[in-house]
């Protein structure tokens, strides 16, 4: 490269400028836009100043090899593997850490630059185990790709390797530490993302180790996340071991239904069996991060799952029958109701499809009896405005708030990226966050206001303290967790704290864009039912039993035997056999999420669907279609056939379902405040606790993950590591107190002899 | 037939086809005549030949019904495409070019018909 | 003449060794075939194994007339080539010219007491079965009293 | 001292440096090379006439008067021997004044990288931004071989006390932490006995001095690491968490110790501070070479009759010192093998390059190796020169931090190749092996541990090729008539 950056420059100026002069005329330009212009091989790059050397490279379209830098963590810069060479300059740089300066040239393939990269992957190699065919890395390994791309190819280390010793993290992740080059990503992770300090390095030098320091279970409801930062195999996922090798596994992009957020997902499957799930980057729900629970409960998709549909018999015993039989005693059962006589209960994990289906069944036989397990208070405005029940702020909008109100929420396992966001905004914008609710173990530092109804009442009132916080917050958010609705008085929560976020939004002054107010759901169902005009909870069922009950997937126990008459004929469709299953008359088998196109609008009101990635097992059908034959059977023909005309009755129905990806915001929150107002009832006094307090109320939640053998394992390896962690406290404690007697000793005998002399 | 050939040479005024063998219908029939004869004599040899567990009369009758199945063509062109393609097949049959099952698949669909309408597609299984 | 004489004969020869015409009928209904011989052994189910070697090429020299009742199962019509025992099933297939009658079989343990008949096609047909785990594992209800 | 690792001056940390000024200053200085840096702040010394003759040093111009103890340690003793003498009207004359002072002495980082102090120290004079600045004093010596700081600690705490104020003021610092090392034990008890009997005195602390300038000093004590010698692992241990070397950029005087601004010094160029302030830039421009100047506390160690640490002029010629200070190579000078003129990370050099070489950082540059931290540790004829650097490396790999990949795995690896070379048992061609495998951790590593790791394998190499190469013979011939 005999081209200097100054003729460089000129060059590409006059190329750019013609006749004009060339500097003159780019000159203004690039002082207005402050921007530093730099060189790549000799091409020139605008970037903006403080831009690394590796994002400069990355703009001029030249990949920098790396290990240790990941987008999302802070630099680190320990692996050396983005050594470039700078024109001039007598060292190497590590490109991920070094800002650029005016001019300068960045060599990426010059001999310094590959004589660099090349002696960092050999050293890198000198102690990694040659065990890539039967390493679970292999083939999605950056150590291997790289060092294939960058490395010598040969070895020269004839010496030992040396071996460090694996650890026990816990059933999710598999330890192999030999195979660790020390890249610290995954303490990076567990310390910024995360929030739990649990991993770190010990030892020196050639004996530095990344671990746990005692060895302990990574308690982190995002723990899963490290097997995909991690560049190599030293981090692997336990249940997915040795299963299957990326380049035989088919991937399908598909939508996580095990909360609200609707995470974006990869389902790798082979042969009809899905082997495991991963992360698909989405900025504004998961950005790359998943929760534990969905990544792994995915074994229970393939354990207790019914295959065939189910009659009751004489003697009561559910039994193996065909379809057509099964549907025809389902469409005899309906045949014979009209009007109230027949309900429906939605559960947590049904698609919209299978909601607008069962909603036009229903309604074709006269009853309006639809409901969603989840409560939702229903005076008011109650669901009848949108903006009543979503998570209005999204996900994303929390980055730019400064001051986040959680009320009777533990977000960190109701909805674990959500608090993954909060906590990324409470680390690099100083968002404050303030609690009313149970004192629960967030990975980020709030103010608790306490836990009972009467905070809210005064902070609604103007006479609690923080309200003057609440006063001066530029822009608030006020979350209130789905289960705080859920108690008999949830009416008045939500009142109080619609009157809370009102107070706030007029006090702040913030654009009339900013939404305040926002609910954060559990379930995946939700929104999209209520915007379905489902009606929120069982009540109306229990109080008007039924002769015909149709499950939709209900498998929360919100209805029982006990709550029915004797001769009500109770049909489950679902895909797990579970608390509906059980006390059904007929079931039939549907497709769970990984097996059918679904839509599903996440808490804050963005409808995304999920794709087949498996075939539903044995004789289980779509949903839909199930709800589709019932009709015909039932004299009562639903008018679509296919999949695009079901979405197209979406769409009559409420056209946000379809419009996927798409945030459908809503925007009537000062009717839903003075609608609010009229809710006469009184607050309870109990304290505002959420279901899932602890990490051992995270793993088993719905039907799924109950039907997991790996949520099992986790949950009791939670408990049973809680008390050996304990034990393992006490006993250095006291090893401590030895060893500090005994310091103590020879200090003291020390001193006198030092007097003595 | 003939008021059929009429409306077709007048239509056919702007469009003139060129014939495949015959120039008429009546023609055309003729060589069905013919091919139907041919396959009339040879189906006691092909019963023997490849011993179809059928008799000599059920043959007849399926090669009667195989020509009924396009009686209503009127086409002269059309005819004679198919006059070959039975020509055709009786060479294949005489030549002991085909195999039993060749000959027993005109008795006999091995496949059945694709469901059509919501229900069956669905009883048939997850993606009809 | 002599044509017709011979073939008189050998009519009477058939009908005789059958045990009269109704015998011959029925020989002739159950295995489509007439041929007399010599009755070389009996089994203990009453199978009974003739030999002809001057009438007949070999290969079809050695026959079996079937029992009409074996193992609790009437096989008068329903005849099968896997009523023959071990034993006697070498000597019919010609693979010894020693029949079990003058060279009783040495005694394996392997050897059948009662000799089976094939289940192919029954339902205790041996069925393969795979040995990998399942992909699905169904729900079985609880029995219904359980609850 | 770690930091004197870091020993071609010029080339490697000034770019950096340079980088920073040009950011500080005017965005067009960037481009300049940085030698040329060095030389444009180093021409003010330039006026004096050329010496041709360094050393001895005459008793009235030594800066440690009480190196070896002989006299009293404490205040009393310090002001006796001049100390705190006109400290007040030092800082009253102002930063710059002392800056500049700085500045035309010459006088040079004594850490062993060889930064112009003056120029570093002026670094800090930026335009505040509301955070404190501090001055950070490493005295974390552990670099095999040199006793220099300690000494200083021990025997003359007060100098260093008074340099920190000193130097403080120069860059406006708000305080003063002295890292020592933790096996410094009665060094950081002796200058924990002057911090507080210069706090009694009024001369730190508020108002020191009676300056109108607020001064503190604290003392950490440091758990024995190595690399906590080097200045951003210091800043890290300084904070509590583990000593690893941080990146660069930012730089200690853009973010340093708690996020603030800092300076990280040694302890011999603070201490040197006041005196250089009360007699004069130009007078202690006066001593050695041009742009190597001042006097110098040097170490010799090793096989000689006297070891010793002694102030001498900069420039002097090696023989001179080592026959003079140190009583001569024992056996005589005809019997020394190599020296190790800088500390253990510099490279070695043979006795024919020994006889000439100048004592400065300019002198052994030439001569392939650095001045380092002035540590001599002297090796005759009966030493094993494989054995010994294969003992240096042995010490780098324990103390290799392990957060880099060249160092942690490079190191490693050349550490035991070395103990195979020792036995002679390996193959000609690894020499070049090891020479490459050196060559690629110097310079690809966050700190300079990598470099001071590969310097002496270059030098054993560099020079005594044949040895290695002869053992190995050895080695083989053994093997065989084994077999």
């Amino acid at each position: 490269m005999l081209r200097l950056p100054s003729v460089g420059r000129t060059l590409a100026g006059a190329a750019k400028g013609g006749l004009a002069p060339a500097n003159p005329v780019r000159a203004p330009a690039r002082a207005a836009s402050n921007m530093v212009e730099v060189f790549v091989d000799g091409k020139p790059v605008e970037v903006d100043p403080g831009t690394t050397v590796l994002q400069a490279c990355e703009k001029a379209g030249v990949q920098i090899p790396r290990f240790c830098y990941h987008e999302r963590l802070s630099v680190a810069g320990n692996c050396r593997m983005c050594l470039v060479e700078i024109e001039k300059a007598p060292k190497p740089v590590a490109a991920c850490a070094m800002p650029v300066m005016k001019g300068w040239n960045i060599l990426t393939n010059s001999e310094k630059t590959r004589k660099a990269r090349e002696g960092v992957m050999e050293f890198l190699l000198a102690n990694h185990p040659l065990d890539c065919p039967i390493c679970d890395q292999g083939g999605e390994c950056d150590l291997q790709d790289q060092s294939m791309q960058f490395g010598s190819d040969r070895s020269r280390f004839s010496e030992g390797k040396r071996a460090v010793e694996d650890k026990n993290i816990g059933p999710l992740i598999k330890t192999i530490m030999t195979r660790c080059i020390q890249c610290t990503r995954c303490v990076r992770f567990a310390s910024e993302i995360a929030g739990v300090e649990d991993l770190g390095t010990t030892g020196r030098g050639n004996d530095l180790q990344i671990g746990t320091y005692v060895e302990k279970m990574f308690m982190s409801e995002l723990s899963g996340n490290v097997i995909d930062v991690c560049p190599v195999g030293a981090l692997t996922s336990k249940p997915y071991a040795f299963t299957a090798r990326p380049w035989e596994t088919r991937k399908t992009e598909s939508i996580d239904v095990l909360d609200a957020l609707g995470s974006n997902i990869v389902v790798s499957t082979r042969g009809g069996e899905v082997m495991r799930v991963m992360p698909r980057l989405h900025e504004d729900i998961n950005e790359e991060w998943i929760s534990d629970k969905t990544r792994f409960a995915y074994d229970g998709l393939k354990r207790q799952r019914l295959t065939q549909p189910l009659v009751k018999d004489g003697s009561g015993q559910l039994t193996p029958t065909s379809w057509e039989e099964a549907l025809t005693r389902v469409a005899g059962a309906l045949q014979s109701v009209r009007g109230s006589e027949v309900a429906a209960v939605a559960g947590g994990m049904a698609d919209a499809e299978a909601l607008v289906s069962l909603k036009d069944l229903l309604n074709r036989l006269d009853s309006e009896n639809l409901c969603t397990e989840e409560v939702f208070p229903m005076a008011g405005a109650g669901t009848d405005l949108r903006s009543n029940y979503l998570l209005n702020t999204r996900i994303a909008g929390i980055e730019e708030s400064d001051l986040l109100l959680l009320v009777g929420t533990n977000p960190r396992y109701e909805a674990p990226l959500f608090n993954a966001r909060v906590r990324k905004s409470w680390l690099h914008n100083e968002l404050r966050v303030a609690m009313v609710g149970h004192q629960v173990d967030l990975t980020y530092t709030y103010d608790h206001l306490g836990e009972e109804t009467s905070v809210l009442k005064e902070l609604a009132d103007g006479t609690h303290p923080f309200c003057q916080v609440l006063a001066a917050a530029k822009r608030p958010v006020v979350v209130v967790g789905s289960s705080a609705l859920q108690r008999e008085d949830g009416a008045a929560i939500l009142s109080a704290v619609s009157t809370i976020a009102q107070n706030a939004r007029t006090s702040s002054g913030v654009e009339d864009g900013w939404k305040v107010l926002s609910v954060l759901h559990r379930v995946a169902s939700q929104v999209a039912a209520l915007d379905l005009g489902y009606r929120a909870g069982v009540d109306a069922i229990r109080k008007n039993p039924p002769k015909v009950l149709f499950l939709l997937g209900a498998d929360a126990g919100c209805i029982s035997r006990a709550d029915l008459p004797k001769d009500c004929f109770v049909i489950y469709q679902g895909h797990h056999g579970d608390i509906g299953a059980t006390m059904a008359d007929v079931v039939l088998p549907g497709a769970a999420y990984t097996e059918k196109n679904g839509t599903y609008v996440n808490t804050e009101g963005r409808s995304q669907h999920t794709r087949v990635a498996v075939t539903p097992p044995g004789m289980a059908r779509d949903d839909w279609k199930i709800l589709r034959a019932v009709s015909e059977l039932a004299g009562v023909t639903l008018p679509y056939d296919s999949l695009d005309e079901v979405r197209s009755r979406l769409a009559e129905v409420s056209p946000n379902l379809v419009r996927y990806d798409d945030v459908e915001g809503a925007n009537y929150f000062k009717q839903a405040v003075e609608l609010a107002t009229m809710v006469n009832q009184d607050l309870i006094a109990a304290p505002l606790v959420p279901p899932q307090v602890s990490a051992k109320d995270f793993y088993m939640t719905d039907s799924i993950s109950r039907a997991s053998q790996t949520m099992a394992k986790d949950l009791r390896f939670a408990l049973i590591v809680g008390f050996k962690f304990l034990l393992y406290v006490s006993i250095t404690a006291k090893c401590v107190c030895v060893c500090v007697c005994v310091c103590v000793d020879v200090v003291s005998e020390s001193c006198q002899w030092l007097k003595r002399s | 037939m003939a008021s059929a050939a009429a409306t077709r040479t007048a239509a056919g005024a702007a469009k003139i086809v060129k014939p495949i063998f015959s120039r008429d219908v009546d023609e055309a029939k003729r060589r069905v005549r013919e091919l139907y004869r041919a396959w009339y004599r040879e189906i006691p040899n092909t019963v023997t030949m490849y011993h179809l567990d059928i008799t000599i009369r059920q043959g007849r009758d399926k090669v009667r019904e195989m020509f009924d199945k396009n009686k209503n063509v009127t086409d002269p062109r059309v005819i004679d495409m198919l006059v070959i393609k039975g020509k055709i097949d009786l060479q294949e049959t005489i030549h002991v070019w085909k195999q039993r099952t060749h000959l027993m698949r005109y008795f006999h669909e091995t496949e059945e018909p694709r469901a059509n309408d919501f229900l069956s597609k669905f009883y048939k299984g997850h993606d009809p | 003449m002599a044509e017709y004489a011979n073939l008189l004969r050998r009519a009477w020869g058939q009908i005789r060794g059958h045990g009269g015409v109704r015998g011959l009928l029925l020989q002739f209904f159950r295995v489509n075939d007439l041929k007399t011989g010599a009755l070389v052994g009996v089994d203990k189910y009453g199978n009974k194994y003739y030999e002809d070697k001057k009438n007949c090429f070999f290969g079809r020299h050695r026959w079996v007339i079937y029992t009409k009742e074996m193992n609790g199962k009437n096989t008068t019509w329903e005849v099968d080539g896997s009523m023959v025992p071990a034993e006697w099933h070498r000597w019919l297939h010609s693979m010894t010219d020693d029949p079990p009658t003058t060279h009783p079989p040495e005694p394996k343990k392997f050897f059948a007491e009662v000799h089976q008949f094939n289940v192919s096609g029954t339902p205790q047909q041996y069925v393969p079965y795979p040995t990998t785990r399942k992909k699905i594992h169904e729900w079985v209800p609880p029995k219904a009293g359980a609850q | 001292m770690y930091s004197n690792i870091v020993f071609v001056p010029g080339r490697m940390l000034s770019l950096s440096r340079s980088v920073l000024c040009g950011v500080v200053r005017a965005p067009a200085a960037v481009c300049q090379g940085g030698v040329t840096t060095i030389s444009r702040f180093n021409s003010t010394a330039q006026s004096t006439p050329k010496k041709t003759k360094f050393g001895p040093l005459a008793d009235e111009d030594r800066i440690f008067t009480n190196l070896y103890g002989r006299h009293d340690w404490r205040l009393k003793g310090a002001l006796r021997r001049g100390d705190w003498y006109k400290t007040k009207e030092i800082l009253l004359k102002g930063v710059d004044w002392i800056l500049n002072e700085i500045k035309v002495s010459g006088l040079r980082g004594r850490g062993g990288a060889g930064f112009p102090t003056g120029m570093k120290w002026s670094f800090m004079n930026k335009p505040s931004d509301g955070r404190p600045k501090y001055l950070v004093v490493n005295a974390d010596e552990g670099e095999p071989g040199t006793c220099k700081d300690r000494e200083i600690m021990r025997h003359d705490p007060h100098k260093l006390v008074e340099g920190c104020l000193v130097a403080g003021r120069a860059m406006g610092a708000r305080a003063a932490y002295i890292y020592i090392r933790g096996e410094f034990y009665n060094e950081s008890s002796n200058l924990q006995v002057a911090i507080h009997e210069a706090y009694a005195a009024g001369l730190i602390g508020k108002n020191a001095c009676g300056s109108g300038y607020d001064f503190d000093v604290f003392v950490m004590r440091g758990a024995g690491a190595y690399i906590c010698g080097e200045e951003t692992a210091l800043i890290e241990s300084l904070e509590g968490k583990q000593g690893k070397p941080r990146l660069k950029p930012p730089f200690p005087a853009d973010v340093g110790v708690f996020g603030c601004p800092t300076t990280v010094a040694n302890v011999e160029t603070v201490s040197v501070a006041p005196t250089i302030c009360r007699r004069g830039g130009t007078w202690f421009a006066g001593f050695g070479r041009e742009r190597n100047s001042g006097t110098k506390l040097f170490n010799i160690s090793g096989h000689v009759n006297t070891p010793c640490t002694v102030e001498e002029e900069m420039s002097i010629p090696l023989k001179e010192l080592v026959e003079r200070h140190a009583g001569g190579v024992r056996g005589g000078w005809d019997n020394l093998l190599a020296v190790i003129p800088g500390g253990s990370s510099t490279p070695l050099i043979p006795k024919n390059v020994c006889e000439e070489v100048l004592m400065d950082f300019d002198g052994l540059i030439q001569a392939q190796t650095g001045l380092g931290t002035a540590a001599l540790i002297v090796m005759d004829k009966s030493t094993d020169v494989i054995k010994a650097i294969a003992r240096l490396l042995e010490f780098y790999k324990h103390e290799s931090c392990g957060q880099c990949t060249p160092c942690r795995e490079g190191v490693d690896w050349m550490n035991k190749m070395m103990w195979r070379f020792v036995r002679g048992d390996a193959r000609p061609s690894e020499i070049d092996m090891i020479w490459e495998i050196s060559k690629q951790v110097e310079g690809h590593t966050i700190c300079a541990l990598g470099d001071g790791a590969a310097w002496p394998v270059q030098g054993l190499i560099r020079h005594f090729r044949p040895v290695m190469e002869s053992r190995i013979a050895e080695h083989k011939q053994k093997q065989q008539a084994m077999a």
